[in-house]
């Protein structure tokens, strides 16, 4: 049983060294693309609570909440997997678009069944990194230039990371890498304040969290749409196990836990304000994910504030729905984009629902996620700004609805393929389905979902939110924001950078000629001698 | 000064042998028939390796480090040899790369066995068994005045391998590297001199005992760090380094970054962690560092700017060579037993063993490269996965090491250092090490990405290349990998026999 | 501490000491590698003669000088002399380069 | 009698350095090659060999003074064949430098 | 006193022909003043009663360096140095004082007993059979560092010859030179070689007991050689002969293989059996003498520069 966790997370990748090596495999792996995740999901489904340490630093488990995302993940790997040959048809035969694509689902997959410090590492990065040739997959200037911020803020986040994961490994007496030791160390560690900073910094640029979501944006908007939905939908959630992961929720860190809250909900709120900006449904979307984020957060913040033993399960469940409806929604938009005004509507009304279930539409996965999590936000406050944001995703998803309706294709009898509308469907059953199975186990009887207080906690919000786009959409003019909105300050920022790289070369040039460097050499035989005799 | 501790040991007679059938082979090189100067060559570097696995074997068996008195003459006198744990280790990582290298460069540079003799081969075959001796001896002496000769041995054996193709930016570059180097030695013997009219004696040993903590050790010690850091190449000295490696053919000049600037850098260890004593070390090891800083940000912002790749791959080695300097202030600064048992000398050697061999199946990979496409601009790498993929996937895992990616030998050496530099409280190393680290995916990014792109029009091979010599490079790039399978913890092995520890 | 005695060995070390001073500025300062390769002759003979004083005052045992340095010295002189034939071939192999290259104008 | 050997070196001596400061000064005084390697080699000689005469009674040994007597032979050697070098070579270009 | 004055004015022409020779702007003039700077080394070494080193500086470092400084000289186009601007040139030489002043401070302050190893080297001489205690060091206690240095010589060769452009590998080092039976230059060979030859093995032979050594006579040895070849009176031999290679590795090979057979004779790498010491030296000094005196000449010589068999 254990060996399907190796397998789940070498499967892909063997796939990639095949076809990398063989032109004939590569020819017939561009239809097979949907078989890759299919290990992952049956690990997710029956290898739970499974262990086994690879040669080396290395080594793999899984447990319930890890099995959870690891399952939803492999599951919107497929249905990209799915639509991804009748998106790209032949372009998929080329070894730079599976070899980027499979790269990136080993990492997706194996990151939720890391075990200790150097494997989260390892498949955290190999995401990041691998993510950034999906990214900029067709090309274009918009898809380079994103790429770059991209890339920049995923090696910067990967480095924040790695310093998180030394300051634990340093707090642990006993040296050990696996995550429970070192996480189980980690209240009483003398480094943990900051560890916890780097890690939030380090997961935060993953997931989106206000300061260090520049990426999103751009990039979403940039990337082809089966690109797109499986980085919104399954690498995004790479960040979210590390919150489940290294959140010391055993002891209760109020000071931390408001801390991240407020970072969540400033989140959550910015991407709704932002959002409602946005023209291009898949920008809306990105600013979706980040306010979905910024609340997954929130409700993590609260949990570690509160010290829930039960957080790690109801966030992974929050988190599964977001996986299947995100990654889902870019999957629709895919389907939009070729199908005329007459087709529309089987593909339309569907993601009319899950759109809504974001925000808690009652009845639907959505609401299963939120209620699953209210207990964790508790009734103060947070309960009441879970409330809000809840509200305020019903207006984003009402723009995105708007917004999603222009782009459908021009010829009116234009038909999507099927295997797009095919996999968008899957994702859209998922969504609405999947999280009654897993329920139960999660958050108690199903009975409490269907009682009236419940139902009419969920209904307010979005009655609220209803009223208040009928109010905005009547706004005659209303403000326009190119994505990734903070990136016009950060402008002049990378042309200072470059301005500097620039001096340092002219620098360097200048200390490389003979007498400079001579003059050096004689400095630091004096220097060297100065410091050694003053030590004395 | 216990004659007990100066005592030939059993496997003594390896050192000799390491230092001594080099030397044979290029006698026989210049003698045998010229259609058998490679096999000569590859059979002396085969000698080699094995040699050099057997003092690994005899100094992990022994746990101290094995001593040879030549002449039988006792130490100041005479001359000893001694290979502790980590002298051992840099032998064998010598002998592993310079016998690959041998592979990948069989039958280049023009060589027709039946033709007549020519200049490159049997140049490069002189060379390349020139570098392997002098590297033994260096990692293996003793005396300050006979490592002054094994490091002019060094340069002098470098330095023509550099202008090996002849053409007019190669001998400047060529001249350029020699000269400096010269200053540098030169200072090197200035340092020498001082010791001698101190102490009366050159031997490392000896002079460890002696304990002497006054003002001519000190500034022995400051002229003979400033020269051996001109010949490593440390930041502001590294004019030389660029255009030498990046014009030195590739075989070559995967033997000049990975292995010819760590003689000097080797024998720097020696003099601050066994001949300075501990207490005055501490502003001249952050000198070091800060240097060492330097060399990771300048040379990391150069290479991102680099259009060649071999000119890239060379700025990324005056980058590596700052993270080893990053050991001085790590290692003294450590509250470990002594600086040998500390994370960050591990971190040290880790470092230096993944670079080599990364920085060497780069170097060949850049070769292979050259001969695929007719060219090296990174700009026209389009496609390139496509033509040459083992040389690609040579090229990733060689980058995965530089980056620092686990599972790599690069990610062990980050991770140890860091953990020594966030463990000291000093966090500014840490800050280095991860901007080193960013700025490395950024410049390794810039290869790989074009490399992985489909190209406008389907690129083809222009000359075909052995696929015997594309394996030596993998090989390389693999082992890299495979050092980041060690356990990530102190190595007793790299503590065993240190002359500071020997002497009480 | 004593001060030296004022002796033909101090004074040529002292000569040692300034040659050293003389041969690095010229080969930091001097735009020609055959200057600097001068300067580094220079420095050499400089920094053997150090080694000659310590050898001077190191007599005893029936020798007029200590005779491990004096070793050290020709083995240094020799070195030495490797170093700049090899340099010198450099230096005019360029020469021929440039010269080669200016006469077909394409440098 | 001792004395007298002195003395002899003594003025064997001077006149060799005499000589010698003659041959300097038409070193830098004259106009062109050729007459200065006139000096040079003239009066170098000849104060050379002043020198080493005065410096025959004053050496221990037979054979020391032979060696001496050799060294003066080298020089004459060297000097002659030097100066009819650069005298060919400075003759057809004219007046010389 | 006389003596303190002699070397006061000798160490006054030595710091002035060198500064000299670093102020002057012409290369030229800065060789001859190099070849001045070394024989005047020669008579500080002389002074300092270090007769072996006098004659190792006159020969190599004042001598054959000229030499090739000159050779060199005559192939380079003057260039005009753009003067490097005073700032610059005021902070070096203040950085070079702070050094030469450390060094002073050295020498100025001595150890109070002057370490040396003078008696070790005394007492153990009697066993390596040599009378010369250089010689001793050199052969005996530091015969590692001999050793390596013929390799570096050997090496430096091997570099040199690397230069050679590729169409000429194989030809004849050095320049074409015309061969001429007449001339001053012809004669003053035919008169000196015989008399260098026999001084040069002499100074080989007398160098285990006396001032001399396998250096100092195959730099002379060398030194004929290359009259005989500038005087046209003999061709310089092919880089590919093997008769040439076996002279050039005859050193290395006899000194690698009586130190090997050190090892079972007398328990230990370059060590000699007691019995057998001086001969056994003496049989690798002529050996390197041999290899050193070809090797320096042909470094001299220079690589090959015109292709194998052109002959003139």
């Amino acid at each position: 049983m254990n060996v399907l966790l190796p397998l789940a997370a070498l499967f892909p990748l063997a796939l990639f060294a095949l076809s990398a090596f063989s032109p004939w495999v590569r020819q017939r792996l561009a239809r097979l693309l949907w078989l890759a995740p299919l290990p992952g999901l049956v690990a997710a489904l029956f290898a739970i609570d499974g262990a086994v340490t690879l040669p080396g630093p290395l080594g793999l488990a899984l447990d319930f909440p890890g099995a959870m995302l690891l399952g939803a993940a492999a599951l919107i790997w497929l249905a990209a997997g799915i639509a991804a040959p009748a998106f790209w048809r032949e372009k998929l035969e080329t070894l730079p678009y599976q070899s980027w694509w499979l790269l990136t689902m080993t990492g997706s997959l194996a990151v939720f069944m890391a075990a200790n410090l150097v494997t989260f590492y390892l498949t955290f990065s190999l995401v990041s990194l691998a993510g950034y040739g999906l990214v900029t997959r067709d090309g274009g200037a918009a898809a380079f230039r994103a790429g770059r911020v991209y890339f920049t803020l995923a090696v910067v986040g990967e480095a924040f990371l790695l310093t998180a994961f030394v300051l634990l490994a340093v707090g642990t007496p006993s040296g050990s890498m696996a995550i429970p030791d070192v996480v189980a160390a980690l209240p009483a560690s003398p480094s943990r304040d900051a560890a916890l900073v780097f890690l939030i910094l380090g997961l935060g640029s993953k997931m989106g969290l206000v300061p260090l979501h520049v990426w999103m944006p751009p990039t979403y908007s940039a990337a082809p749409f089966p690109a797109a939905a499986v980085l919104s939908g399954a690498a995004v959630k790479a960040g979210v196990i590390g919150l489940v992961r290294f959140l010391p929720f055993s002891a209760a860190l109020p000071g931390w836990g408001e801390a991240l809250a407020m970072v969540g909900f400033v989140s959550a709120f910015f991407g709704v304000a932002v959002g409602l900006t946005q023209r291009n449904p898949k920008a809306v979307l990105a600013y979706s994910s980040i306010s979905q984020m910024g609340f997954i957060a929130a409700v993590a913040g609260m949990a570690l504030a509160a010290g829930r033993l039960a957080a790690p399960s109801e966030l992974a469940f929050y988190a599964l729905h977001h996986v299947f409806a995100k990654g889902g929604l870019f999957l629709a938009l895919a389907a939009i984009a070729t199908t005329g005004p007459r087709h529309l509507r089987p593909i339309l009304w569907p993601a009319i629902v899950v759109a809504l279930g974001i925000a808690g539409l009652p009845l639907t996965g959505g609401a299963l996620a939120k209620l699953a999590v209210k207990d964790a936000l508790g009734s103060g406050l947070a309960g009441t700004l879970g409330s809000l944001s809840a509200a305020a995703s019903t207006i984003l998803m009402l723009h995105f609805i708007t917004r999603a309706r222009t782009i459908a294709a021009s010829d009116d009898r234009a038909e999507a393929p099927l295997a797009i509308r095919g996999a968008w469907w899957i994702a859209a059953a998922a969504a609405l389905l999947l999280p009654w199975l897993l329920f139960p186990s999660v958050a108690g009887s199903i009975g409490k979902v269907l009682e009236v207080k419940a139902i009419f906690d969920l209904a307010w919000p979005m009655v609220l939110g209803g009223v208040a786009f009928l109010g905005w959409s009547r706004l005659s003019r209303r403000p326009e924001l190119p994505p990734g909105d903070v990136l016009i300050v950060l402008r002049p920022a990378a042309t200072s950078v470059r301005g500097l790289t620039d001096r340092i070369a002219r620098a360097e040039a200048w200390i490389t000629t003979w007498p400079v460097a001579g003059t050096l050499l004689l400095l630091l035989a004096i220097g060297f001698a100065g410091a050694m005799v003053a030590a004395r | 000064m216990t004659p007990g501790l100066m005592a030939t040991t059993p496997g003594g007679l390896l050192l000799v042998l390491a230092v001594v059938v080099p030397v044979i082979g290029i006698l026989a090189l210049w003698l045998v028939r010229w259609r058998a100067i490679e096999w000569v060559a590859i059979a002396t570097l085969a000698i080699n390796l094995v040699v050099s696995l057997a003092t690994l074997q005899a100094v992990r068996a022994s746990d101290a480090s094995l001593v040879y008195l030549v002449g039988g003459w006792m130490p100041p006198l005479g001359l000893a040899l001694r290979a502790d744990g980590i002298a051992a280790v840099m032998m064998v990582m010598t002998g592993a790369i310079v016998a690959v290298t041998a592979l990948y460069a069989r039958g280049q540079f023009g060589f027709d066995p039946h033709g007549p003799e020519r200049r490159r081969p049997m140049v490069f075959w002189t060379m390349l068994l020139a570098i392997t001796g002098a590297l033994n001896l260096i990692f293996v002496g003793e005396d300050l005045f006979n490592l002054y000769v094994a490091l002019e041995l060094l340069t002098f054996a470098a330095v023509p391998l550099v202008s090996l193709d002849g053409s007019r930016d190669t001998l400047a570059a060529a001249l350029r590297y020699l000269v400096f180097a010269l200053a540098g030695s030169v200072l090197y013997l200035l340092g020498v001199a001082v010791v001698y009219g101190a102490y009366g004696t050159l031997d490392l040993v000896v002079l460890a005992e002696m304990r002497g903590a006054d003002g001519a050790l000190l500034l022995a010690i400051a002229l003979m760090t400033a020269g051996l850091i001109a010949k490593t190449a440390l930041f502001p000295l590294h004019l030389w380094l660029p255009p030498a490696h990046a014009g030195a053919p590739a075989a070559a000049s995967a033997i000049l970054s990975a292995l010819v600037v760590k003689g000097s850098f080797f024998l720097i260890l020696g003099l601050w962690f066994d001949l300075l004593p501990p207490g005055l070390g501490a502003i001249g090891a952050n000198g070091l560092g800060m240097l060492g800083a330097g060399a990771v940000i300048v040379g990391s912002v150069l290479a991102l700017r680099q259009e060649r790749l071999k000119l890239l791959v060379a700025y990324s080695t005056v980058a590596q060579i700052g993270y080893l300097f990053l050991v001085f202030p790590l290692a003294t600064g450590s509250e470990a037993a002594s600086p040998f048992a500390s994370l960050a000398w591990t971190g040290g050697v880790l470092q230096l063993l993944a670079h080599a061999f990364a920085k060497a199946a780069m170097f060949m990979a850049a070769g292979l490269v050259y001969e695929a496409i007719g060219h090296d601009r990174i700009a026209g790498f389009k496609g390139l996965g496509r033509i040459a993929p083992i040389t690609v996937l040579t090229m990733t895992l060689a980058s995965v090491s530089l980056m620092g990616l686990p599972p790599s030998g690069g990610f062990s050496a980050k991770w140890l250092m860091l953990s020594a530099a966030l463990g000291e409280g000093a966090w500014w190393w840490a800050v280095v090490i991860l901007a080193g680290g960013l700025l490395a995916a950024g410049y390794v990014f810039r290869i790989l990405v074009p490399a992985f792109s489909t190209p406008e029009a389907p690129a083809e091979r222009k000359y075909p290349v052995a696929p015997v010599r594309e394996c030596a490079a993998l090989v390389l790039a693999v082992i890299a990998i495979l050092i980041g399978f060690l356990p990530l913890a102190p190595w007793p092995l790299l503590a065993i026999g240190r002359i500071a520890q020997v002497s009480p | 501490m004593s001060l030296a005695p004022i002796d033909a060995a101090t004074l040529y070390g002292l000569t040692g000491a300034v040659l050293v001073g003389i041969g690095l500025y010229g080969i930091v300062l001097h735009e020609g590698f055959i200057r600097r390769l001068l300067a580094f002759n220079l420095l050499g003979g400089g920094v053997f003669l150090l080694f000659g004083v310590i050898a001077r005052r190191g007599a005893g045992a029936g020798f007029s000088g200590d005779p491990v340095p004096q070793a050290l010295v020709i083995t240094g002189v020799v070195v030495a002399f490797c170093a700049t034939a090899l340099a010198i071939t450099l230096i005019e192999r360029l020469a021929a380069e440039d010269d080669a290259n200016d006469g077909d104008g394409s440098s | 009698m001792t004395t007298i050997v002195t003395l002899f070196s003594a003025v064997a001596i001077c006149a060799g350095i005499i000589f010698f400061l003659a041959g300097t000064v038409g070193l830098l005084r004259f106009p062109d090659s050729l007459t200065r390697l006139h000096a040079l080699t003239k009066a170098d000689n000849l104060g050379l060999g002043l020198i080493i005469l005065g410096l025959l009674p004053l050496s221990g040994s037979f054979s020391t003074a032979l060696k001496l007597v050799l060294i003066w032979a080298l020089v004459q050697l060297a000097g002659a064949t030097a100066a009819q070098l650069i005298a060919r070579l400075a003759r057809p270009s004219g007046r010389g430098k | 006193m006389l003596d303190l004055a002699l070397d006061l004015l000798i160490t006054a022409l030595v710091i002035g022909v060198a500064l000299w020779t670093i102020r002057t702007r012409d290369d030229f003039a800065a060789i001859v003043g190099f070849v001045a700077y070394g024989l005047l080394l020669t008579l500080a070494w002389a002074r300092l009663a270090a007769y072996d080193v006098a004659l190792t500086e006159a020969a190599i470092g004042g001598g054959v360096t000229g030499v090739i400084l000159l050779r060199a000289s005559v192939r380079l186009k003057p260039v005009t140095t753009a003067r490097t601007p005073i700032g610059v040139r005021v902070l070096v030489g203040l950085l070079c004082a702070v050094i030469s002043a450390g060094l002073a401070a050295v020498v100025l302050l001595p150890v109070s007993p002057p370490p040396s190893l003078a008696a070790d080297v005394r007492s153990h001489l009697a066993s390596t059979g040599l009378g010369n205690p250089i010689a001793g060091v050199l052969m005996a206690y530091r015969a590692l560092d001999t050793f390596l240095e013929t390799v570096v010589v050997l090496l430096a060769l091997f570099g040199a010859w690397s230069l050679t452009p590729d169409r000429a590998w194989g030809g004849r080092p050095g320049a074409p030179i015309p061969t001429a039976s007449f001339g001053p230059l012809p004669l003053f060979g035919r008169l000196l070689i015989p008399i260098g030859v026999v001084i040069g093995i002499y100074i080989v032979w007398v160098g285990a007991d006396a001032p001399g050594g396998k250096f100092q006579g195959a730099t002379i040895l060398a030194a004929m050689w290359i009259l005989a070849m500038m005087a046209g009176l003999t061709e310089a031999p092919p880089i590919g002969r093997w008769r040439l290679r076996l002279l050039l590795a005859a050193g290395p090979i006899v000194f690698v293989a009586v130190g090997v057979a050190g090892i079972p004779l007398a328990g230990s790498f370059l060590a000699y059996p007691e019995a057998l010491a001086k001969p056994l030296i003496l049989l690798i000094e002529v050996a390197l003498t041999l290899s050193i005196a070809a090797t320096l000449g042909l470094l001299v010589a220079g690589p090959p520069e015109t292709a194998p068999g052109t002959e003139l």
